[in-house]
């Protein structure tokens, strides 16, 4: 097994949250994602030894779904949106302008492991057109320049945690709805931060 | 009376034929033009490479009226494959006492490999001769068929670049990025085939 | 045009910390929880939820009384909030979950005491990262207040509530695909028949699946009384409804209203006008599954029924509005590669069809096009939603893959000009 | 049984059963409806959208699929419209865009569902004019099974099979969308036994098999219907040839017997027949030499000992010969010999099983309607495979199944109960009073159960079956189904008397009662665990001619060996299941050289030897299979050609077995077979003798720990007798557990009620350090 004491225990903790261990596979695979960066066949290994299904199985599911990345991913998840909303508010430029920056295409990874970079689906920030996602913390109304100032931003100070509401008040504009109060927490890996899998953390 | 008279009679057949042209030809001295879609013997084409285009699809076999075609496939040996693709004519024999020259295995053919020649001496010394093997069909590298060594002789060379007088239409393939670009036809050292109706060769 | 605010109040009247247990229950909050669970019964709560008429906040519009009623009788009965928002267009549930978690809990407290239910799952798409923090912080507070766990606000009763994290799957969305999801399994919808979650839903047990803002809705009319909601919007259309706004718009976001004026005033009043005084060239009315309406269509009424008589959905209720200057073949190319994106794969015209159709319009959006393809966009669209009707027909297990077929139809309705001008007639074939 | 529902279909009206689909209920009224990815013997997924028809509901006309779809009474249904036919043209122009045109080199064209239904269906032209999607082709997912990704239309019937119906999930659907693709996980092969189905049910040419790749092509192949011989389970099957070769066999769906399914040993392992090293023609021992000789001389030869009727004759019958082989031998023993001639089938764990006169024995189609099977046997997946997969079908209707094995535990996944090592010893005894286990008590009293029962290891003693079946008969209303695991065994029961099993033989055949020994299809020096007493016997008696197909360990030490066709597609026959249920066993191709079928050989001694033979042919042999029989009822090749047989015919009377039980009660290892072992035949079928070449024991950890293995080999040795193997570990395995598969040759040979040392193998890296 190539997960260790601690993974496990935290894994078996989720398996209990459901009535049948299969269910638990989703959150296991977020597991993987924050422990490597995308899903490893070792965690595929481990996690179809867990849940109780075969290897293949667990590849299925884990390539069904878009955020599990099955191949290695940077630091930085960029998650531009081209969907209506965003594609009529010109985000074709902002993906430009972070390819550009980045040097990378779609679902690419810098060789520094920095950035990957991906055009992506809506991701239910509309009102708030053109959206950034950082490891899945979003940004609202992020121009082109602005979008390379985050960028350049992630580069030099490379945070540990992403923390959407910095994010939003130096890089962002318009919002889809007023956020309230300043919320420090935010992801630690390219896996969406949430408390049960330890992918959060609260920036001081 | 009646008997000079009879001869008379009978030789006026001979004097009316004698002043006419005669209707044969010096064969094999002097050749007579074939036509255009004469059916000759087949050949097996390759393509420039090298590579034979035969891919052991039996399919000729398979429409063959006379039944006179074997054909066997088997896996392209990977270090130095037969022809393009998984799958080669390991053994490919027509029975040419049997066969009825009546092209239906050229128009089957999907890849074009087996093609008729305005070829037709084909004495043989004995039965199991006929029976023309890969060795026999298979055109030689600069496009030109094989033949009996007892025929070499009787054979004008000059004819044999455009030997392959009996060939299929394809049609454009349909791709966008290849209109007006007519396809590549290797058949017999010919190179590209002259563009279709409505088509116009590229300038290179 | 004014606001009707009745989910979005507890969040409006406190900005600073709306998402705080102390604060959602200094204003109320989960009073009508607490009221319900000791003094009322399970038929008086159906009743009141049948009677204020409320229809499913999804996109489907099933009425949520009658889904109630359907469960079957079963030991194990599961509740799933569909937090999956993911409908280009739309973040209503977004702001639910992200500013008023304690509503849709305690909307969940009185359902599962309404059906008999133990265990209830939020399924909340992967990337609402922050909308899940905020949810699952808040399941845990009501876990210490004793609000959730084993005999809550000190009666028999027991309710768990896990809160699931999805990853990127548009399809998940809908129902059974949910459900398939959270059993760990690809999220492909199921067959319909036999299995409709009120009968065979999650591990095959009687399962309700609702939204997020219907369960939010729930303390509200529980409190007030169903037929006091039913007094709100118009027939068909009860109550108040959340409406993301988008697009080319002054101030886009979420609006509650009762349903019944016009997309127009809508448009004019709580959105501000058109970004740059620009006319309006086209908008949808319901997300992107929807189809659009023309610029000059806007005095459409934002009914459920208005909207359906005019062919297209309120769905999900995100409007969408593009002015004049948009290039609708890449709008419609956009939503077309996002439907094609989302495709789970499993019938064969959803998963071929709409990838071709998305490789047609960016041929002819990027000047390659052809004049037949005009006829084969539309013949595409046909064989994978037959004659082109709405509502769609449907070759498909779920509607993902006609509802691809609607930005085209109406492109080809009412734009066909702007299509045929993109294509370059000198090219033959 | 409920009432009939009515329906219009097309305008005509139609009776079906409730419940049924409606897919179902037209192709039962002759109605064909297109379809991809319904498969009959396979849960609806509703995923090609071929099968759409129009029914008229309360909201108009609505397509549906008929494949997800119930009849229900009063239904209409199109399923000609226009509407539909555009649906179908859609669903074909749709499948067939990123379809590659590999129909000219692709296995599956020329039965390939897809082209005929676009033939009929389909659009005439494609309007696709981007490229089509691309995959890396093809990939070997096993070493017997190859995946075109590119030709997938992702009918999941490849999936739903491995997940339904065999249980063993390694093939599944990866990617979402137009990406989706079927695949196996990287280290993680196809390995199931029953992979060949997929290839038989894909309904392109995506999955292939190796051994069929590229031979031959469909409408070049002959084929005729016929009946598996590897178990007694005897699958329907249909044998293809090409320029008379077998090429290929396929599954028949056999409604009460396999319903359509194989497992791969019995679907790949006819190629030793092409195999070159074949016997061609009869062989003398000469000078410790077995050379080449006419078959006439083999005639003259034998007949010198047949004539003189003292000559004491005994037969050592392999389980692969047709009933009317078994006949022709006991008609030979009865004319030729004063003294009686005695039958030995090669069987080391032949016993007396459960056939008595108050017991009812079960059929195959029973384990779905009991309400608990009940087995302690072999390894039924190792040993009786598509039987094992209707124990599955059985299980998953919801029928209980209770599984008594000390390490058997292919079964335990699916088990409701499943009693290992704590209730079995490891010399197969059930250690607690059965009376007193509750769960068995609960799930058998009173109920209606089926028990398969058989012996698992030869060392087992038949009274711990006995106790158990005992134990069911007086609790439950039990049925049997006896399960011996090689063959025609119930053939043999059927047509000979008094047959005994390889432990009889060796406590038996001396050279004092036997001058002349036939051997006839059988390699019991290579296979049986008897293997070095059979060998001591053989070489002492003064004759032994060996029929078989190969020469082998036994052959070796004939005085004569004949060469004969083999059973499987060579010739013509009956074939008794464990069912007792008889069907044609059918010839397709000619067998090579001088090889004669066993009954032609036996009658033309016979004929040769002047001694007249009561039945000359076939058809004879065959009529004096059943000659007890009521006429219109016995499975004679007349009844069995009728087309209402095709799925043979049942006929029990009774067998008498009179062999004695096992007296070497004691073993310090566990022993079993395995599926795939190393027999002659399968030693000349590629595809088997990859998969089960393979030398190997399984191990418990504590093992592993107790010899200090290592290296991934070890060294079993005992006496003069080393054989290196692998070892593989078994976390199911009770500490200090040992298992070896006998079916490997010189693994028969070691005595296993002695100790076996095992010695792990260095590593040579290590030595080789400096």
């Amino acid at each position: 097994m190539s997960w260790d004491d601690k993974l496990l225990k935290q894994a078996k903790k989720i398996i209990k949250l459901y009535p049948q261990k299969r269910s638990a596979l989703g959150p296991l695979l977020h597991l993987a994602q924050s422990k490597d960066g995308y899903i490893s066949d070792d965690s595929i290994t481990v996690i179809s030894e867990l849940v109780g299904i075969t290897e293949v199985q667990v590849k299925s599911v884990s390539t069904f779904y878009s955020m599990y990345k099955q191949e290695p991913t940077g630091k930085y998840l960029l998650s531009v949106c081209k969907s209506i909303s965003c594609e009529i508010n010109n985000s074709s430029e902002v993906i430009n302008k972070v390819q550009e920056f980045t040097g990378l295409n779609n679902n690419e990874t810098d060789e520094e492991e920095l950035f990957t970079f991906e055009a992506v689906e809506c991701i239910g920030a509309c009102g708030g057109a053109p959206a950034v996602q950082v490891n899945y913390e979003t940004v609202e109304g992020v121009t082109p320049e602005n979008a390379i100032n985050l960028c350049e931003w992630l580069k030099e100070t490379k945070p540990d945690v992403v923390v959407a509401d910095e994010m939003q008040e130096n890089f962002g504009g318009i919002k889809s709805f007023d956020w309230a109060i300043q919320d420090n927490s935010g992801a630690t890996s390219t896996a969406p931060g949430f408390q049960t899998l330890k992918t959060t953390e609260v920036k001081k | 009376m009646s008997d000079s008279f009879g001869l008379i009679k009978g030789l006026k057949v001979t004097f009316k034929e004698l002043f006419r042209k005669s209707v044969t030809d010096k064969y094999p001295k002097e050749f007579r033009e074939k036509p255009q879609r004469f059916h000759g013997r087949h050949v097996l084409n390759k393509y420039e490479d090298g590579m034979e285009k035969c891919i052991g699809c039996e399919l000729c076999a398979g429409v063959c009226p006379a039944q006179c075609i074997y054909v066997r496939g088997e896996d392209n040996p990977e270090e130095n494959p037969v022809s393009p693709g998984e799958r080669y004519g390991f053994i490919y024999e027509i029975n040419m006492l049997r066969c009825i020259y009546c092209a239906l295995c050229v128009e089957a053919c999907p890849t074009e490999a087996i093609t008729m020649t305005s070829l037709f001496e084909m004495s043989v010394a004995n039965r199991s001769e006929a029976i023309f093997d890969k060795e026999v069909l298979v055109v030689k590298d600069d496009g030109t068929p094989n033949t009996h060594e007892e025929q070499t002789k009787l054979i004008n060379f000059d004819d044999l670049n455009t030997s392959d007088g009996w060939m299929r239409a394809t049609s454009p393939n349909g791709n966008p990025n290849f209109q007006n670009v007519v396809n590549w036809s290797g058949s017999l050292g010919v190179g590209k085939k002259p563009p279709e109706e409505g088509q116009t060769l590229e300038e290179e | 045009m004014k606001e009707t605010i009745l989910l979005t109040k507890h969040m409006r009247d406190n900005p600073e910390d709306s998402h705080l247990i102390d604060s959602y229950e200094k204003n109320n909050g989960y009073s009508t929880a607490k009221k319900t669970i000791l003094e009322s019964s399970p038929e008086k709560i159906l009743e009141e939820i049948k009677a204020s008429n409320i229809r499913g906040r999804g996109g489907a519009g099933f009425p949520t009384g009658v889904k109630w009623g359907f469960l079957a009788e079963d030991e194990d009965r599961y509740l799933v909030i569909n937090a999956d928002e993911s409908e280009p267009g739309t973040f209503k549930d977004r702001i639910l979950l992200e500013r008023d978690p304690h509503q849709l809990i305690e909307g969940i407290i009185i359902t599962c005491f309404s059906a008999n239910i133990k265990e209830a799952f939020i399924y909340i798409r992967g990337e609402y990262a922050k909308p899940a923090r905020r949810v699952q912080q808040a399941v845990e507070q009501a876990y210490q207040k004793g609000y959730l766990g084993k005999n809550i606000f000190g009666s028999e009763i027991n309710l768990d509530i896990v809160v699931h994290l999805g990853a990127g799957a548009y399809i998940c969305g809908e129902e059974t695909a949910l459900l398939n999801s959270l059993e760990g399994r690809r999220g492909e919808p199921r067959l319909k028949p036999p299995y409709f979650p009120a009968v065979k839903g999650l591990y095959m047990k009687p399962t309700l699946v609702n939204n997020v803002e219907t369960i939010s809705s729930v303390p509200w009319i529980i409190e007030n009384g169903g037929e006091e909601y039913n007094k709100l919007g118009v027939e068909g259309s009860t109550g108040t409804r959340i409406f993301s706004l988008s697009g080319h718009v002054n101030n886009p976001g979420n609006y509650e209203i009762e349903m019944g004026s016009s997309f127009g005033e809508f448009v004019e009043t709580l959105g501000g006008g058109i970004r740059n005084n620009k006319k309006v060239k086209a908008y949808i009315p319901g997300g992107a599954s929807a189809p659009w309406f023309r610029g000059d269509q806007l005095d459409i009424k934002m009914t459920i029924d208005d909207v359906a008589n005019n062919n297209s959905m309120l769905g999900s209720g995100a409007v969408v509005m593009m002015d004049e200057d948009t290039n609708l073949v890449s709008a419609a190319k956009s939503i077309v590669s996002f439907f094609a994106h989302e495709s789970c794969g499993q019938c064969t015209p959803c998963r071929e069809g709409t990838t071709w159709l998305e490789m047609i319009l960016d041929r002819i959006a990027s000047g390659r096009g052809r004049t037949s393809d005009i006829n084969l966009l539309l013949d595409v669209c046909d064989n994978i939603s037959p004659g082109l009707s709405w509502p769609p027909k449907m070759t498909t297990i779920c509607p993902l893959g006609p509802s691809a077929v609607s930005p085209i139809t109406s492109l080809m309705n009412d734009f066909r000009d702007e299509v045929e001008s993109l294509i370059p007639t000198k090219v033959l074939l | 049984m409920s009432e009939k529902v009515n329906l219009n279909v097309n305008g005509i009206e139609i009776e079906s059963d409730p419940n049924k689909l409606l897919i179902e209920a037209c192709e039962d009224s002759g109605i064909h409806i297109p379809r991809f990815c319904w498969h009959k013997r396979l849960d609806p997924v509703g995923m090609c959208r071929m099968c759409l028809v129009e029914v008229e509901t309360p909201r108009g006309k609505m397509l549906v699929p008929s494949c997800t779809t119930e009849v229900s009474d009063e239904m209409v249904v199109d399923t000609e419209s226009d509407v539909v036919k555009k649906a179908q043209e859609g669903v074909l122009e749709f499948l067939l865009i990123n379809h590659p045109l590999d129909c000219p080199i692709c296995d599956k064209a020329g039965e390939c569902p897809l082209q005929d239904q676009t033939m009929a269906y389909g659009p005439g032209e494609s309007r696709f004019v981007e490229e089509k999607r691309h995959f890396e082709k093809p990939i070997n997912i096993s070493e017997i099974i190859l995946l075109d990704r590119e030709r997938c239309i992702l009918c999941a019937r490849c999936t739903r099979f491995s997940d339904e119906i065999s249980g063993d999930p390694l093939i599944e659907f990866i990617q979402r969308g137009n990406k989706t693709e079927v695949n196996t996980f990287p280290n993680e092969p196809f390995k199931s036994y029953f992979s060949g189905n997929t290839v038989q049910i894909c309904p392109v040419g995506a999955l292939t098999s190796t051994s069929y790749r590229f031979k031959a092509r469909p409408w070049d192949l002959k084929s005729t219907r016929s009946t598996c011989n590897g178990c007694p389970t005897g699958c329907s099957i249909e044998l293809n040839s090409s320029q008379n070769k077998m090429l290929r066999i396929l599954g028949v769906d056999n409604d009460a017997v396999n319903q359509g399914w194989m497992c791969d040993k019995g679907r790949y392992n006819f190629e030793y027949l092409n195999s070159d090293s074949r016997l061609k023609t009869p062989l003398k021992m000469m000078d410790n030499k077995l050379v080449e000789i006419e078959i006439q001389d083999v005639y003259s030869e034998l007949t010198e000992f047949i004539k003189d009727r003292q000559t004491k004759v005994n037969f050592l019958l392999g389980s692969n010969l047709t009933n009317e082989d078994y006949v022709a031998f006991r008609e030979f023993s009865k004319t030729i010999s004063q003294s009686e001639s005695s039958f030995y089938l090669n069987d080391d764990l032949l016993y007396k099983g459960f056939f008595g006169d108050n017991i009812e024995l079960a059929k195959i189609d029973d384990l779905n309607s009991s309400d608990a099977i009940v087995v302690w046997a072999e390894d039924l997946k190792e040993k009786l495979p598509v039987l094992y997969l209707r124990i599955r079908q059985a299980v998953k209707n919801g029928v209980k199944l209770i599984v008594f094995g000390h390490t058997n535990e292919t079964l335990s996944d699916i088990a409701d109960v499943f009693y290992g090592k704590d209730m079995v010893s490891e010399n197969f005894e059930i250690l607690k009073d059965l009376s007193k286990m509750k769960e068995i008590n609960n799930l058998v009293v009173g109920k209606n159960i089926t028990a398969i029962l058989g012996k698992s290891t030869p060392y087992q003693a038949d009274e711990s079956i006995t106790k158990l079946f005992e134990f069911l008969n007086s609790n439950a209303n039990s049925k049997v189904l006896n399960a011996y695991s090689k063959g025609n065994t119930y053939g043999a029961f059927q047509t000979l008397e008094n047959l005994k099993g390889l432990n009889d033989f060796v406590n038996d055949i001396s050279k004092d009662n036997t001058d002349l020994l036939f051997i006839v299809g059988a390699d019991p020096i290579g296979r049986s665990v008897y293997s070095n007493q059979i060998k001591s016997i053989i070489k002492s008696i003064d004759t032994v001619v060996t029929l078989d197909n190969f020469n082998h360990e036994t052959s070796e030490l004939s005085d004569y060996v004949v060469p004969i066709s083999s059973t499987l597609g060579e010739k013509e026959g009956t074939f008794t299941n464990i069912e007792f249920r008889t069907s044609r066993i059918e010839k397709l191709v000619p067998s090579p050289g001088q090889t004669v079928s066993d009954w032609e050989f036996i009658t033309s001694l016979m004929n040769f030897a002047g001694l007249k033979a009561e039945a000359n042919s076939l058809e004879d042999l065959n009529r004096k299979a059943y000659e007890n029989l009521d006429s219109s009822l016995s499975p004679v090749f007349d009844n069995l050609d009728k087309p209402s047989n095709l799925d043979g015919m049942i006929n029990i009377s009774k067998p008498k077995i009179s062999t004695s039980e096992n007296k070497l009660n004691k073993t310090m290892f566990f022993t079993g077979e395995k599926l795939y072992g190393d027999s002659a035949t399968e030693r000349h079928s590629d595809s088997i003798s990859m998969l089960g070449s393979k030398k190997f024991i399984e191990v418990s950890e504590s093992v592993v720990e107790k010899y200090n293995l290592t290296s991934g080999s070890c060294t079993l040795t005992q006496d003069e007798l080393e054989v290196t193997v692998s070892y593989e570990v078994n976390n199911n395995f009770p500490n200090d557990l040992v298992y070896i598969p006998t079916n490997r040759r010189e693994l028969n040979k070691f005595d296993f009620s002695r100790e076996i040392l095992i010695i792990p193998t260095q590593v040579k890296e290590a030595l080789n350090v400096n």
